[in-house]
């Protein structure tokens, strides 16, 4: 049995960032907003990750954005970077935002340097390595998505 | 795998038919592939695998309806394996041997044939709180279309039925009592045995879902007396796509067929049609020959490694698993009942289960995460779902220790 | 094969396809197998019978709910076999094409999950006379559950359906017009786009029976315009056990689901369910992995010899059958419509196709002898059933030769 | 391509003695039996033989046997032999006379000579080469058994 590949520091380091387990342990705006005006829900029926994305959008822009749920490491680390990033966002600039992510997880488009408001998104980047979590970075940037569009029904990442 | 290894394993005369899985050879990332999934699906023996391709390279053609040389030996092969099925949970006739795609459909058929035409307001079919969704949604359904209730008896925090509420439930109105033989969520073996004896008392019929029993213990439906009893080719080593529903001929004969098709037919006229004898009535259209070929297989393979030596393996390496598992520090184990076999779940403290399943599989360690079809139980404990460990036949003390090996990295990722 | 027999063939880069079937080179009884039973089965190719054990030996797990490396490959396979499938038919999205365990199972999931809700006293669905056991009996029950009517649309002497028949029977009260693509005892084609046309103008939806479509013909479901189309692997060389229903988007919307179980759900509590998207509402349990990869293989391999190429070849192929069996003394066609794939229906006179089946096949000629699944079309005609010879893309003329010689034996043995 | 074992003087000379085509071309006693006391339905499934065996049992003698129906030619002869052979038989010797064709031509019980009755029978014997026929050939021998135990139901022969 060959233990070398597990002992070195390695793409499991690169997939569970510091910046990621900070996240998933203290997520950022974690709850209920009373004063939404989007919402949407994300699930991903594969491994029960379950969230809820509230925004209050005033004037187009993103006033407020917060989320509730629960799920693995990377998809609360997810939702927690996303609430952070899209507050100040018109709502236009975070629907790019949720295409830009999603297409640079999911490799759809090359991995070239984020818009700067988007520069955290970075930490994301390990999962590339793990095909089978992508779905859990990309849940709550498709409930953004959802929210944005008015779409009712759950988002689902299957 | 090496000498060295076999000498570490206690069942060496079993350890040695792990060589007999293809799958089991390759590593993953680096590392040998450890598979402890098999509740989900097994791994499938060279033999089952070379038995399907020499059918497919030599003897396929559709059954029944044919009197070619390749079709009549198609027919042989089809009809053998389902005697060999037979025999093999020691039905009392191969009119009682329905050949199905899954347990799922085996249930769904006794739900639809068996129970929609019966069923009433007021009736009742009984369940328990540790079920799989296959043997919960079917009723779910049959109850919306009939009126009909669902009611479910509580388990405790071991995981095991609790069988005062159980009798308790157990009243006139029951129409059905439906139980997983062994939970694949929790292990429990169920005290299948005391729900039968107590529902035939009151002349309710049993169902066990067998999905997690047939791979695990030696079946005798006539000696357990239950009514139905449905499993699945591909957690018993065999392919996909193919299930037996067991059923008793008397309430098969009395249950409409399920799908119209051909082969369910003795004639079809516009005026009417006039249904097939068991158990072709309920098998509609062209079966899963090749798949129906392969599970003959898997029972040859099973009968030639003996169902109590392999009970008795699973059983003292699930054992020594749990004792392994319970020496790590700030895991939980979930599923805890006195009578279990082969499955174990539990979660690592701070560590979501979907988390600990991939730095798992990167060390080679196949293990499922999630709430493995059975969201009831995962409410019961109010967890989103656990890591599940589960043997097959073909694991050893060694694949353990490689679990454990792994968690602690886990655990190092996380810290 | 050898280089004369491949001259004597008009289609010589198709004809070198039947080196890649292993079941074509053997001899039954001395002489090679002609196999003319392809509307019943079809053999399977090496690169089929191949990608099934390789993916069981290598890449087998159950699919979508892990996060392992071989339910993730296991996945990858299964859906990707889906994405060919779609886009081997032209559907508009994969969530149009739900797997199910052939086209029986296909045919019978429309009429209880499309149809049952629906249909009440004095609705009517409505099929044609030659149709298959499965696109009859389905709907008998269905009909006998909602006290619906089936109406039947007649054939005329050459196996054609009568248009104006149909038309006068497609009123306001059909719920669903059901029809075979093409017929398998008579290997009619059935004037679809015409069936389509008139039922959509008054809104009917339309299911065609596609189990001798698809081998046959290049299809779009698109440009078909059809509302339900049903087909089976084992047809189109691929395994037994798997078949596809494709389903216009909005249908299945609105249809509840047809199995409960595993995998067809998003969330189960005791206090309701809520069930997955589409196509997954519609696949409840484990499916058939290996055989759904086995599938997405016989697709690559009829697109690699092109569905035009093997169109051609077998319409050509047809003609020259239908030639040859017309000049034997003694022998009757059944199934001369102007328009046909691949069948031809015969009897000789004073031999029971049964014996006739016997005395074929004792020279190696495999045919189908008996009902075909299709005992309104043998009612029609008044006769117990036919010896029935069918096409696939590996067969030529040789096999056609053969046929006749085989058939001038019997006349002797009968003389 | 070996054609030389088509011509051979061969098995389905064997399956296809004079005896047995005669018995099909012109079966005996077919036709109903209005009379009758004893009768059943065989019906084979996978090739679509379906015959009636009728039966008048006067003093526990088979005193009349006829068949209607129909089949292929071994079935046909089967049913012919049949009813030649068992008028005038006690009720259990036709029933021991099923069991030994039975027995014999699938293969169940060693093809020993026939009870001097039963002599005909082995024209049948050539079917025990073709697997696919026996059906075919027991299915009249099937029936009588049904009708003499009185059962109602179809024997069939799958
Ligand atoms: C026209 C037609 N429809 C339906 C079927 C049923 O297909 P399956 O038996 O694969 O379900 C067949 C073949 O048996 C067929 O030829
Ligand atoms: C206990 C239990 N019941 C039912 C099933 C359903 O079996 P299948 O998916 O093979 O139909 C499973 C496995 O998934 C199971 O573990």
């Amino acid at each position: 049995m060959n233990l070398a590949s597990i002992q070195a520091g390695d793409e499991l380091r690169d997939l569970y960032r510091e910046l990621i387990l900070d996240h998933s342990r203290h997520p950022r705006n974690f709850g209920k907003l009373d004063d939404a005006t989007h919402t949407a829900e994300g699930i991903n029926p594969l491994c029960g990750d379950k969230l809820r994305l509230y925004l209050r959008v005033d004037e187009q822009q993103v006033a407020d954005a917060r989320f509730e749920g629960s799920g693995c490491a990377i998809s609360v680390a997810s939702a927690s970077l996303l609430t952070e990033i899209v507050v100040g966002q018109p709502g236009e600039v975070a629907l790019d935002f949720a295409r830009d992510v999603i297409g640079r997880l999911t490799g759809a488009t090359s991995p070239r340097p984020p818009a700067a408001e988007l520069g955290k998104i970075q930490a994301l980047d390990g999962v590339r390595e793990f095909p089978t979590r992508v779905k859990c970075a990309t849940l709550a940037w498709q409930a953004l998505n959802s929210a944005l569009n008015r779409q009712t029904t759950a988002a689902t990442t299957e | 795998m090496t000498q060295a290894r076999l000498e570490t394993d206690r069942h060496a005369p079993l350890a040695a038919l792990r060589e007999d899985f293809p799958a089991l050879q390759q590593d993953i990332g680096g590392n040998g592939l450890v598979y402890l999934d098999s509740a989900a699906s097994a791994q499938v023996p060279l033999s089952v695998i070379e038995k399907m391709a020499q059918y497919q390279s030599h003897d396929h053609a559709n059954v029944h309806r044919g009197v070619h040389t390749l079709s009549h030996r198609a027919t042989e092969a089809y009809e053998g394996a389902r005697d060999k099925v037979q025999a093999f949970v020691n039905a009392r006739s191969r009119a009682e041997i329905v050949l199905t795609s899954g347990t799922t459909e085996a249930i769904n058929l006794v739900a639809q044939s068996y129970c929609r035409p019966l069923l009433q307001t007021g009736d009742r079919i009984l369940i328990t709180h540790l079920e799989h969704h296959s043997n919960i949604v079917p009723w779910q359904l049959v109850c919306e279309q009939t009126g009909a209730e669902l009611v479910v008896a509580p388990i405790d925090e071991a995981g095991q039925v609790d069988m005062q509420e159980f009798t308790r439930l157990l009243d006139d109105n029951v129409r059905l009592v439906a139980a997983a033989h062994v939970s694949n969520a929790l292990g429990t073996i169920n005290p299948v045995r005391d729900i039968i004896a107590r529902s035939h008392a009151l002349d309710i019929p049993v169902l066990l879902d067998g999905a997690q029993g047939v791979p695990h213990l030696a079946i005798d439906v006539q000696e357990l007396d239950c009514d139905f009893y449905a499993f699945s080719s591909h957690k018993m080593y065999g392919p996909t796509g193919v299930g037996v529903l067991y059923a008793r001929e008397s309430l098969l004969d009395s249950m409409p067929p399920y799908q119209g098709g051909g082969d369910m037919i003795l004639e079809v006229t516009f005026s009417g049609t006039t249904y097939n004898e068991l158990p072709y009535k309920f098998e509609a259209g062209t079966p899963n020959i090749s798949g129906v070929v392969g599970l003959g297989a898997a029972v040859d393979y099973l009968q030639a490694a003996g169902m109590s030596n392999i009970a008795a393996h699973e059983a003292e390496l699930l054992d020594y698993m749990m004792a392994q598992l319970a020496n790590i520090d700030g895991i939980r184990l979930y599923g805890t009942a006195s009578n279990k076999a082969s499955v174990q779940s539990f979660m690592l403290e701070d560590v979501h289960p979907h988390d600990l399943g991939t730095i798992l599989d990167h060390q080679g360690v196949a293990v499922r995460t999630g709430h493995h079809c059975a969201m009831p139980v995962m409410q019961y404990y109010d967890i989103p779902g656990t890591a599940r460990a589960s043997l097959g036949l073909y694991n050893n003390t060694a694949d353990v220790d490689r679990l454990v090996t792994a968690i602690e990295k886990a655990k190092q990722v996380f810290a």
